[in-house]
């Protein structure tokens, strides 16, 4: 297969696909033995410089993605935008993120308040959080844990990737 | 008066811009995230020093704000809880220490290490809401997957063929067993070929239906094909003129 | 705004739009007047000539969508397993395979039932069988053959390739 073909097989598939795809995956696009994908992606990331997508790895994988200079042409076009979360939605998503895994009275403990079931509801229909397991005490409570999900529309590649926690630098004064 | 107390520097003045009119609490007071989001407001506001919070000013300003708060609207009992635990806690710090119990933990430590924990929190939720996100900062392309969805055509390999073929031979339900070796096959090959070759001809002379290049066996291979689709009448054979042209085409229906 | 400019945000509303963007919301993108976004589109579709995706007008307005050849490439990552023949399809078609030509009637005569009309139109759709002619008894039954696409797909150079079989007689022995 001439590289031309393969570009244009691999672009097809990553302008196409609804997740991004693995980078072991991308090698079952072609029957024959591609030699290597990883110099077919900078290839065609290099194709794409100057254009108004680019290439990313994320943690699920390859995928397209406007550059940030797009985004105020396309705000002109969405009228619909993801909502703001709340401040309870937004530090229940950080200590899951931060302190995974966690159970909902973990949750409680840190915020100092109770953590309505909406809240986590809310984050689970968004696929940014699932329940991993249980703890092992009286009453089973689920463990909490971030996605794949989570990264990927964070455009993260892993968790270290998250913001780095603020060290409280008075406990140092 | 002294308010506070930071790195054992003695502050005496409240800074003014703590006061918070009342009419304003309501308002407030919602936009906090419970009891640890309220006494971070009140330290940072207040200049306290986090690891060093000064009890009796903390607990004062915690309780006028609950007080406030209480008179206007049910108060979450998280609240309670917290007034509980800072009145506890500077109890505590006022009993004199025995000096077996130098080794306690200061009493605010507990406190002190959520607040921490919960800033830590905020901060890294405020962090998070600012990290770009898909829909809202970048969209992700999803051009459409064209072509018709055709059904997945199955696999099929030479022992799936054989087998079936050894199944229906076992069956036994054919009148006459037939014989099927290479031989056959090749003749049966054959005949297929000559008729796809005639299918687009009226006819064609006997000659052409037989390649010389291939060797005699397959001359030989081919006029066997040939002789079994006349018997079956799948063809037939003329003549113009004796020692003539054979010709052969496809039989039709007299 | 340049043309280039406008091509590329153009490009990469309708690659990052999970919709078809009707054409009045097109003009949407730019700040700017654009004289004809008609003309725009044509240009864009241009420039895609020859790649994996091809700019389309459908129902709800314009999108690119992955052309038709690309299809089998997008499947292969899809894994899906391939179904199976049915037992009377598999024999049905070793009958053509080992007897050729052969009429409908020949096959039923050898698996003792009638042969449906759907199986012989799949084997044909598939392009492993063909009529190559007719026998000359009242109906003219079609003869059916092998096809070389079916040597094709079987990896086989000629028939004689195909496994001889034991001799039926020590079978039914």
């Amino acid at each position: 297969m001439n590289p031309e073909t393969a570009l244009i097989i691999l672009e097809t598939a990553l302008l196409t696909s609804e997740e991004p795809i693995p980078l072991s995956d991308l090698s079952r696009l072609f029957e024959e033995e591609i030699e290597s994908v990883e110099e077919l992606l900078a290839s065609l990331a290099r194709q794409w410089e100057g254009k108004g997508l680019e290439l990313v790895e994320v943690a699920g994988g390859w995928r397209f993605r406007s550059r940030p200079e797009m985004k105020k042409h396309l705000d002109r076009l969405n009228a619909k935008k993801p909502p703001r979360y709340s401040r309870a939605t937004l530090e229940t998503l950080a200590i899951i993120a931060y302190r995974q895994p966690v159970t909902r009275g973990d949750i409680e403990e840190i915020r100092g308040v109770s953590v309505s079931s909406q809240i986590l509801k809310t984050l689970e229909a968004r696929s940014w959080i699932e329940i991993v397991g249980h703890r092992e005490v009286p009453g089973r409570p689920a463990l909490y844990a971030t996605t794949v999900q989570f990264l990927n529309d964070l455009d993260l590649s892993s968790l270290e990737q998250l913001p780095q926690l603020k060290e409280p630098d008075s406990i140092l004064g | 008066m002294i308010v506070a107390r930071i790195h054992g520097e003695l502050i005496g003045d409240l800074p003014r811009d703590l006061y918070i009119p009342p009419e304003a609490l309501e308002v407030v007071l919602d936009t906090f995230e419970g009891p640890l989001d309220l006494l971070l407001y009140l330290i940072r506001k207040h200049n306290l020093d986090i690891l060093d919070i000064s009890m009796t000013e903390l607990t004062r300003q915690y309780m006028s704000y609950i007080e406030e708060a209480r008179q206007r609207h049910e108060l979450a009992a998280e609240y309670l809880l917290m007034a509980a635990l800072l009145i506890e806690i500077k109890s505590r710090m006022l009993l004199p220490k025995p000096a077996a119990m130098n080794e306690e933990e200061d009493p605010r430590a507990d406190l002190v290490r959520r607040l921490i924990e919960y800033e830590r929190m905020k901060e890294a939720a405020i962090e998070l809401d600012l990290l770009e996100l898909d829909g809202r900062d970048f969209h992700h392309a999803r051009a459409q997957q064209g072509g018709a969805d055709l059904p997945l055509l199955p696999d099929l390999d030479v022992n799936d063929l054989v087998q079936a073929w050894l199944g229906l031979v076992s069956r036994a339900k054919m009148a006459t067993p037939h014989k099927l070796g290479r031989e056959e096959l090749s003749v049966r090959d054959h005949m297929a070929g000559i008729l796809r070759k005639l299918r687009d001809h009226a006819y064609l002379e006997f000659s052409e239906l037989f390649d010389c290049g291939k060797g005699l066996a397959a001359l030989i291979v081919a006029f066997l094909a040939l002789l079994e689709l006349a018997r079956e009448s799948m063809v037939s054979l003329f003549q113009t003129e004796p020692f003539g042209s054979i010709y052969v085409r496809v039989s039709h229906e007299s």
